[in-house]
């Protein structure tokens, strides 16, 4: 858990470098400070549960524990990414291991997801499946129509709202008519259970409920992770003016106080489950892990001009 | 019979694969006839009647295809507009986003009622619309043999097919071949040649090949030989065998009951003008649906959309 | 209040006696046994104030005061109806007396009226909005999203779900995941109430509470009317098979024997504000209105071929 | 420049009309520019920040227009997906549906982000498909001037308008000549000649212009004389333009950024061809987007564009 958030957190901070010396191009949207939501959710899945998420994309695959090497060389828009190059920061997925892809359109991948847990229903298997939305997100009817769905067939489905405060700019509390996200699970007679996004423990334990919830036919579970993104809403996209006047700059230091690795740590640290020269030592294989995946995306090759068309159909199709 | 040879192609789908399943509004009392026994058969695991929620359960089936299995989806075009983002940034775009990890043999029956007094909201003609987009492989069938072999086809197919049904076909009789050994399977990207003729090309699309070949037929007492032909499919477009033909007879009519901007005609034509263009003789001709939305009374609707007599007058001009 | 349901019914009826006579084409969803749901709460409105309705769509411009002969002449496809012909039985509207019009898709004038009540707040001026959908429609996301925005920027729009409780064959325990629309109302933080709809005082009444809210500026309210219909869900579209057998024949006579008209009338006639006379008086009344209305509809002109682009822009375009 | 041009149109528009109001994600923030400093100068009951619900908020535009509002709406293409449903089933069916009776002074900003590492989900430019529905008016400026006079244009029609802006204009620079008395209002329906030759007509759409002017300034070097065209708006078409000029050079290519089946390209091809047939000397000739979805890589995303060599080399095409 603790070694998932820390490479999420170097990972990120890589990029942050990459794109500042102009290795990588187009936008991020980081994960930092959320670190916690998607490890803590991760870890109460089976390997061969599903999971899908959004445009902040970054931190989902490596908590179902995708590969660094393949997420970076993505980002590179390299060939031995996971998309060979085509999706890109947005668009990380890994199908072997059941991350069935982020996804740039806001909630958009929250029917998608409601439909691999439709298939393990009619198939009559036993894998889940786990979707990330954020606050924003929450407005769409897509999120209405797949949760009134998965309750009204039993499917075996966990919403996962990241309500890290915001959609860009706007204040979820400008945005959501009622308290809280979790508030409207009632409306589709689910169970909603607001967690401390900021707890990893906390995550995994109400995860832990949903799984069981799910994988016993009893249904969908919305919960809602309270946490906080530390960056800009985005980052490289020049035309997002880097405007931080909807929050103030004490709000983000009191939030960057409870840091979500922080937070486990000294949990593990009391309880003695491990040690501080322990934390170092993860802390420093990580390092290394992520500088090996900048390697490895540095030295792939581009994606060559004859692939353009390659993977839009199984087998080509000739445009007049 | 169009809407029997449908039902005994998803029948014989459904029997053949226990990976496809059928979901739609009321399919399981078939509304619209071609799920007609289906729930009978194949029982509530394989025959979903879905909520109204169009983007929410089109998205499922996406995702259920992401997982193993095949989805056939019912609806109306008109009721796709609610659903166009499952259907454009999900489904049409998955597979190349990813780099062709995702596998998405997901066939929707798109019907079409025009023409039939069911004014503006329900008389939508949306193939040119999918045309534009990658990703979507679009069939147009007219016959009976076509919407069965077409439809198998569409079934087996790893890729998004959308069949647009021409709700006007619905009565329209036709053999289909005795096929004991289930394998009436028609390729995509192949035309069919209804008439052969050497005076003048025409295309027809959909239902457009009825009036076409009464066209050509009332034509032939004046001496004018026309050659029709059925693409079958619009993504992929046989475009060599209208090629061909134009290269025969020098002249060419579009036959397209969708509205003529930005059209499968105007497709055809712009495909036929720039590689044919030393064979044409005569302008091209479209005789498409008027740019217009679709009126209720019908003493104005059937002024919209291709008629036999158009199509003579079309091909005549292009001998004058 | 009674003038008006008696309107609707033999409106509606007189309908279903042209459709089987041939001269009105097309398909009709008809109000019958749902009049005190539109009346009930259309009476608690101002004249100013506006509605928008759907598919099922004569009861609601009646129960606001709209012209039965222009209804009528429309749905005769005339030049004289409401729409010029070109909107039908699905289509009624009447700008001047705030009818902003049905919509064939379902749900999709939820958003639109409450534009409308978005309007009233960017002018600053008391008019609001209702808009009526139903049981299946409360699944769209375009449902979702209004009531959100609704509600956070208290809006005065009202939301009143007509549950028949069903949506064509499908009933609405099988597709809403509560057991009442108008427990939903509590993810949006606005009030549900749920209401006898055969019992138009009581609609009314809720109606009533509902206006005053939304006047005085605290928002938007959730109105669910149960209720029934009496015939198939639609007449007159071949292809939509009567199949009556998601209901049995004791329920449509339990519910037809709680008729709305019925209900109001002894309850008018047990506090002595009409007698049985006067009833019939207004039943004479409302019988020669509408076979006046058939008359004029009969009398009216169909549109010219002329007429065919007309409306679709303020002046109009010319297409290729 | 370009988002400088739009934003002084904005700004001068709400200020003549307080009808007009402005509406998107975070615009008070101005993220991207263009609504900068309205809210500031207008306020809470102008400038609306809305969750993200476009389907919901397009819709609630709509409604506003409908009594008497002039809602301009910000947003990306690729976000009109979700708002589909709206955009055609009510925004562009609405008037004609109704017989007229509606006005929908409505105008929406959708920015077209592509050739900018965005991927699939972000790069759409989807004017092609708005084209083939009637009732929505199309604008594509190119130059600033064109920007700001349009726009302006746009908001006092009384039609549905939607404006394409291409993000790859948004540093272009140009003047915008002064006026004092606010009236720089460019007619729909208009092209501009932006150079004038002999040998070859090129006809660019939007962001496609840069690239056809370069390339006729690098023909001319080779003594090739080329005619640029930009129609400006795509509904309403300015055909006689290109068929005026086709008439004079006897050749056509015509560049268009989005995809190139079923294109506004395929569309201006097949006008020509049909009633300028006898004109053409050569092929006509499309420099379309490629039909394949956008990747990410920088190694293959600028592929798939109009580039200065690829109309070169067209031009020559036709010079053969
Ligand atoms: C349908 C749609 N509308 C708008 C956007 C633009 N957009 C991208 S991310 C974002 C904010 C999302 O906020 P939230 O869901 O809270 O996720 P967060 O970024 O906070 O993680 C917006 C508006 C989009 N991608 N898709
Ligand atoms: C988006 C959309 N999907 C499907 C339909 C087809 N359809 C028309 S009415 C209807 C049932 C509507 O049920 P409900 O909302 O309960 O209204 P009711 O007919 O019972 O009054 C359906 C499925 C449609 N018109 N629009
Ligand atoms: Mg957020
Ligand atoms: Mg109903």
């Amino acid at each position: 858990m603790l070694a998932r958030m820390i490479r999420i957190r170097l990972f990120e901070s890589a990029l942050i470098e990459c794109q500042k010396s102009g290795e990588i191009v187009g936008s991020l949207h980081t994960y930092i400070g959320e670190e916690a939501v998607a490890v803590g959710s991760c870890v109460a899945l089976n390997d061969d549960d599903y999971i899908a998420g959004n445009h902040r994309s970054h931190g989902h695959p490596i908590a179902k524990g995708g590969d660094i090497n393949k997420a970076m060389a993505e980002i590179f828009g390299k060939r031995d990414g996971y998309c060979k190059g085509k999706g890109g920061s947005m668009h990380l997925a890994d199908f072997s291991i059941g991350i069935l892809g982020e996804s740039g359109i806001v909630a958009s991948s929250v029917p998608v997801a409601t439909g691999a847990a439709l298939a393990a229903k009619l198939k009559n298997e036993d894998f889940i499946s786990l979707v990330y939305f954020g606050d924003g997100a929450s407005n769409q009817g897509a999120c209405h129509e797949s949760m009134n769905l998965a309750a009204l067939w039993k499917l075996p489905v966990i919403f996962v709202c990241e309500n890290n405060q915001f959609a860009v700019t706007t204040s979820y509390k400008d945005s959501v008519s009622v308290d809280h996200i979790s508030d409207r699970a009632s409306a589709y007679g689910m169970p909603g259970v607001l967690v401390d996004g900021q707890d990893a423990l906390a995550m995994y334990e109400a995860t832990t409920v949903a799984v069981e919830r799910a994988r016993s036919g009893e249904g969908p579970t919305l919960i809602e992770g309270l946490t906080y993104r530390y960056e800009d809403h985005s980052l490289g996209l020049a035309s997002v003016r880097r405007d931080q006047s909807y929050r103030s700059d004490e709000e983000v230091e009191k939030w960057r106080k409870r840091d979500p690795i922080e937070v486990l740590k000294s949990n593990m640290i009391k309880q003695e489950i491990i040690t501080q020269k322990e934390f170092d030592q993860i802390e420093e294989k990580e390092k290394i892990s992520v500088e090996k995946a900048v390697d490895f995306a540095r030295k792939s090759p581009f994606p060559a001009p004859e692939e353009l068309y390659d993977d839009l159909f199984t087998d080509p199709i000739e445009f007049a | 019979m169009y809407v029997e040879a449908l039902n005994e192609a998803i029948f014989e789908e459904m029997k053949r694969d226990d990976a496809v399943y059928y979901m739609g509004e009321d399919v399981r009392a078939s509304i619209y006839g071609a799920s007609k026994g289906l729930f009978e058969a194949y029982g509530e695991n394989r025959v979903l009647d879905t909520p109204l929620s169009e983007n929410g359960f089109i998205g499922a089936a996406v995702g259920s295809s992401l997982v193993g299995m095949r989805p056939i989806v019912e609806t109306l075009t008109s009721f796709m507009w609610v659903a166009m983002d499952q259907l454009i940034s999900q489904l049409a775009k998955m597979k190349y986003m990813f780099g062709g990890q995702a596998s998405l043999p997901v066939t929707i029956r798109a019907v079409m009622y025009y023409n039939g007094a069911a004014a503006a909201h329900h008389s939508d003609r949306s193939y040119p619309m999918f045309m534009n987009m990658p990703g979507i492989k679009v069939i147009v069938p007219t016959f009976p043999e076509d919407a069965k072999g077409l439809m198998k086809t569409a079934v087996r197919d790893n890729d998004p097919c959308i069949i647009f049904e021409d709700g006007n076909l619905g009565g329209i009789k036709g053999d289909v071949p005795d096929n004991k050994d289930n394998e009436l399977l028609i390729p995509f990207g192949k035309g069919k040649l209804l008439r052969e003729g050497t005076d003048c090309t025409v295309v027809g699309i959909a239902g457009g090949n009825i009036h076409a070949l009464n066209a050509a037929e009332t034509l032939e007492k004046d001496g004018i030989s026309v050659e029709v032909i059925d693409p079958r499919t619009l993504v992929p477009l046989d475009k060599e065998i209208i090629l061909n033909s134009v290269e025969k007879t020098g002249r060419l009519v579009v036959v397209d009951p969708a509205h003529k901007v930005c059209s499968a005609a105007s497709e055809i034509i712009s495909i036929v003008s720039e590689q044919g263009f030393w064979n044409l003789q005569a302008p091209p001709a479209k005789v498409a649906a008027e740019q217009v939305h679709i009126p209720f009374t019908q003493a104005l609707e059937p002024l919209i959309f291709p008629t036999e007599e158009k199509i003579i007058n079309a091909v005549k001009g292009t001998l004058e």
